[in-house]
């Protein structure tokens, strides 16, 4: 039995996974950096141990540093959360060389599942389908036909010393496929100096749609079915939701015993992720594989009902499963907004910076994971992530209007946040009606960036307040002025001091 | 009276009655009755022909600036009092034609590539500040000389700290 | 369709209202007391009026204010919340009067339920048993002992002109009826110079068990189940839990149909709940119905899955129920505490005052439905209740694991909070044995109120807190003194001013 | 050094070092070293020996009174500083013998059972406070004689605010 777990993280991740500690009668330790002396993780913790400087390389990045902590502290196990250190195949090999355990999959299985071509070809094997595609560059433009008419249109013709577009040609009818690969090949040659391309089928309309596995240490796997993840910026998920709104109960049975067989493939145990894209006629091919708790993992939780990191902990300490695949079922619906410091007016720029003032949204299907509280100045150094909203629904219509309410009750000022942007994407005519792909943002980028109209009278307002609060600030310091406010007690009290020869 | 700029407009802005949280101002042409209560700090609830309005105002240094929320719009909120009609003269005179390259938000000098004295064309990155995982880069937007450079790479600096002084 | 409801209420409940109106795009009108001008139903509504000054009798239960109200917002509806004008049926009548929706039963129904007797005998003429008894006074001795063997024992004889105890006799043996009768009669005389007498069942072990009812205005009655509200204080429910770790699966099924039948019975519609008094042998026996929303109405939301207040709005716009019986089942387990502004040290006395900071509970199974914000002063004027934090878990067990967690992670700075007594129940063997009854608090007093031992550290480190936090004050006073801060922005202002002759 | 009182038990106390939030604070014999920062308004992380303490300080309005509270416990806490001391030394002399009888919580009196010059006995009721539906009664430990009634009937009244003095 596990008694103390240290979270190598910080954040709202380490928040979370500190709750189900405590849950379980387990006690956290917590590490912080320069930086996160005042973060609430350190708060939370039962112990908190400071690691180095403010820089992720100096801190939580830092393994010999962790290691250290967890020895000291006691700690018999380690929590890596997401990012950081939590696909780091060396960190999980020294934790379990040191005897902590590591709570995620083995060292093996994050290499096999780390290396893009490696679990591509794992994946081949098992009978998963990925991207049908060449895996070899091709010089030869009679071999590029021939894979073309393979693979079958449309295609991508890519550069394979490529980048930033150039050397790409998209292929949709069978007149174009020698034009194509000639201008292709010519652009490479231009552009790198090498006019070797690959060939890799189209995508028209893709989902980002992803399974949640879990898998204990005795080859029992089971799915807790999908999360739709196509709401992205710059591929960077925003808004994620369960069911996804494209699938079929044939579909989601296929897909689920596929990704059981993705993480069976290698020797997976613990709580992972497989990541799929989908097209519009429900063709689904493997991407990869996520050996990680996900930033989305609590709609999963919502709508299936089970704690995922409790089921991660007990997967660690080698217990088995309870939870048979039959036993599972998905009940309502539930949708993600991840709420970053940024400035959805200027680009999107982070803003970090002290929270002012907060409200946090309450009530009845509402679960919000956050880690700022007022008065905290949100460091430069990390991700600019500062809260998940997670909200659910009987259906997923109500699902998005509680959203929406939600995000109308969540204020914090003294940061910029994408609150704003979040709440237009909960009105777009294509997210309510689910037809939407990764595409969704750039497709409906000005409707998103439209602005409710605020008439005078909203503008007259808003400036009254400012004036009035001037106004009042400048009677209360004349009146502080003319009173020999503040302070007046400590003067006294100095003038007592002194009275009484101290 | 007082001027106030929102955003681009300005207004002439005055107080005709208060008692306690009810206030009656004229702005422009037109009047308002209001009820209006500072809730939380910085944070005003306000009743006008009884419809509800959260106003949260984020007050700069100078205590004139402000960056006022209404539920859907951000604006941009400056008193301008004689201070600042002063000071705005004196500007005109002295420091018109000097540019400041300051970074929006706080974070880490990443990259500096220019020293004092160097003549720079437009659209030529100044400087690199990073924060939170992101890097942006600033640039002049006409062609311009190095007069400072104010900071060194590796520093953290705040929001709109004057990083490069160009001419 | 209701395009605006008006909120005849305030607090956590108001706001809770609010929040499913914004849900399902209805415009909500706030109305407010001198007292209440802060608080946060009148920021959260889309309109707010005020109403009068601070004691209820002057606002919130004024009705000819809120109908006045109504009419100049132009609100098809009134939602009575809890308490105040809820269970009142004469401003039920004048809604209806004024064409106004009332968002609850029809006075009719309220009245039917609003007065004991009366509703005990529509009880036993529809089948619903009722706590076997007298309805009518008893003078003489002979009837007393036929009644008694009638009903069977054990009973309590009570003084008709009755209260405070006195003249009042428990009877558990036959050989003790003939003593106790004659005993409480002389008792009865010299204390109200009446010895006339009531007999009813003594229910031993009791539960309070009530089921929640859901009826259109078409006839069609279901019940979502029961909620188990034994955990009382001086008749104040203080923890409430569903499902009850009393029932089982038939008695369910059968008081389930027996709280139908009582709601049938007197015509009712809208949401409602049927109290039962329930002893450890399974046998129940009807109390009374309460004919509004209930306070701990989110842990049956939280387990059957059904927003209770987007359901009454339904309902009272003329909708049929879209839910049958058998669609509904209980998933998990849901817990409600009462969070109170009161101190537990000084036998609960009510704490109104500033919340000076608040931390709030968060993340997965966590509900929490409050009204306080940070720098908010609880009027003195109306109920002790902050907030209410509603926990979900697959289990009972995980459900107060995660109770303890949320009250430990709940801070309030400012006032009093019955949040260490909630604590302390949810670490109580009983409690999580789920082996109690209403005598629960009395029973455990002494658990319930020991504290955690905390040895000399913890006192020195709270007494070294205050010691820095004096020094520091101090230290600071000293410097602002030598900088003849704060205010020189200001006083240079006022010379700057002065300067240029303004 | 100072004195600081923590419930009946009164501790001498003395900051050894102080650098940023790191102190070093001697509570009789024993040394505490100890990481401390205050992160919010009146409330202080706390690390020592790397145990993460929340300590939250309600400050009463003289800066010297506290209630401390730690998870499971409150404490009220007085900082004995030197005028602290004076004061007691004067009461001693003045005021002994004054009794002030006030409700811990804000609220409206109710009801006032005695006037001026009443004399009382032991357990009898002075005054009635209500706060939240529920009322007070505040009684007389001893005879007493009423020397003033400071409110009225209906009056708001602050937690601690003394009502009547008896002697």
């Amino acid at each position: 039995m596990i008694k103390k777990v240290l979270i190598a993280n910080r954040g709202e991740i380490a928040i979370r996974i500190m709750r189900s500690c405590r849950e379980l009668g387990i006690k956290s330790v917590a590490v912080f950096s320069e930086a996160d002396r005042r973060s609430l993780h350190v708060r939370y913790a039962d112990e908190a141990y400071f690691i180095g400087q403010s820089p992720s390389s100096e801190s939580y990045l830092n393994i010999d540093k962790i290691i250290n902590v967890a020895k000291q502290s006691g700690a018999e196990a380690i929590h890596p959360g997401y990012g950081f250190l939590s696909e780091n195949a060396k960190f999980a090999k020294r934790c379990s060389d040191e005897g902590i355990i590591f709570i995620g999959p083995s060292p093996e299985s994050i290499l096999s599942m780390g290396d893009k071509i490696s679990s591509r070809k794992k994946m081949m094997a098992a009978g998963i389908p990925v991207v049908p595609g060449t895996a070899e560059p091709i010089r030869d433009e009679k071999t590029a036909i021939e894979t073309i008419n393979e693979i079958g249109l449309p295609v991508m013709i890519k550069a394979s010393a490529g980048g930033g577009g150039k050397g790409m040609r998209l292929v949709k009818n069978s007149g174009e496929i020698e034009n194509a690969i000639r201008a292709a090949k010519s652009e490479a040659m231009t552009a790198f100096g090498d006019d070797a391309v690959y060939i890799e089928k189209y995508i028209q309309s893709p989902h980002h749609i992803e399974f949640q596995i879990l898998a204990d240490k005795f080859g029992n796997t089971i799915h807790l079915f999908e999360r739709e993840c196509s709401v992205q910026r710059r591929h960077q998920k925003v808004v994620e939701e369960t069911p996804s709104p494209l699938m079929t109960p044939e579909l989601r049975e296929e897909m689920g015993i596929k990704a059981v067989g993705a993480a069976k493939a290698v020797n997976y145990y613990g709580a992972g992720t497989v990541e799929f894209i989908v097209d519009e006629n429900h063709n689904y091919y493997f991407l990869e594989m996520n050996t990680r708790l996900q930033v989305e993992h609590p709609i999963t939780e919502r709508v299936v009902g089970v704690d995922l990191v409790k089921q991660q902990i007990k997967i660690a300490e080698g217990e088995r499963l309870t939870i048979d695949q039959d036993d599972l079922r998905q009940f309502g619906h539930a949708i993600e907004c991840r709420i970053y410091a940024e400035d959805p007016d200027r680009n999107f720029m982070p803003s970090p910076g002290k929270v002012t003032h907060i409200t946090e949204p309450l009530g009845l299907g509402v679960r919000h994971d956050g880690y700022v509280y007022e008065g905290y100045e949100i460091p430069i150094y990390y991700d600019p992530m500062i809260s998940k909203l997670i909200v659910w629904g009987t259906t997923r219509r109500e699902a998005i209007d509680r959203m929406k309410q939600a995000l109308y009750a969540y204020k914090i000022t003294g940061i910029k946040t994408s609150i704003p942007f979040l709440a237009k994407i909960m009105e777009n005519e294509d997210f309510i009606n689910g037809n939407y792909n990764t595409h969704f943002i750039e497709k409906n980028y000005d409707n998103l960036m439209t602005k409710q109209p605020c008439g005078r009278r909203c503008q007259d307002i808003a400036l009254i307040t400012a004036y009035i609060h001037y106004k009042n600030k400048i009677e209360k310091s004349k009146l502080s002025i003319e009173k020999n406010e503040p302070d007046t007690k400590w003067k006294n009290f100095g003038r007592n001091k002194s009275l009484m020869r101290l | 009276m007082l001027e106030v700029k929102i955003n681009d407009r300005t207004a002439n802005v005055k107080l005709l009655k208060k008692e306690g949280n009810l206030v009656t101002v004229e702005v422009d042409d037109r009047v308002y009755d209001l009820d209006m209560v500072m809730v939380e700090n910085g944070v005003y609830s306000v009743l006008y022909n009884n419809i509800s309005y959260n106003v949260e105002l984020f007050e700069k240094s100078d205590h004139k600036h402000f960056n006022v929320n209404t539920l859907y719009n951000s604006y941009d909120v400056e008193i301008i009092d004689a201070e600042t009609k002063y000071k705005r003269n004196r500007n005109k005179e002295e420091i018109d034609d000097i540019r400041k390259i300051s970074s929006p938000m706080p974070g880490k000098v990443v990259k500096i590539l220019v020293k004092k004295g160097d003549k720079v064309k437009a659209g030529d990155t100044v400087v690199i500040v990073s924060a939170m995982k992101m890097e942006s880069e600033y640039k002049v937007v006409k062609d311009r000389v190095v007069i400072d450079v104010l900071v060194n790479e590796g520093d953290t600096v705040d929001g709109n700290q004057t990083l490069v002084i160009v001419e």
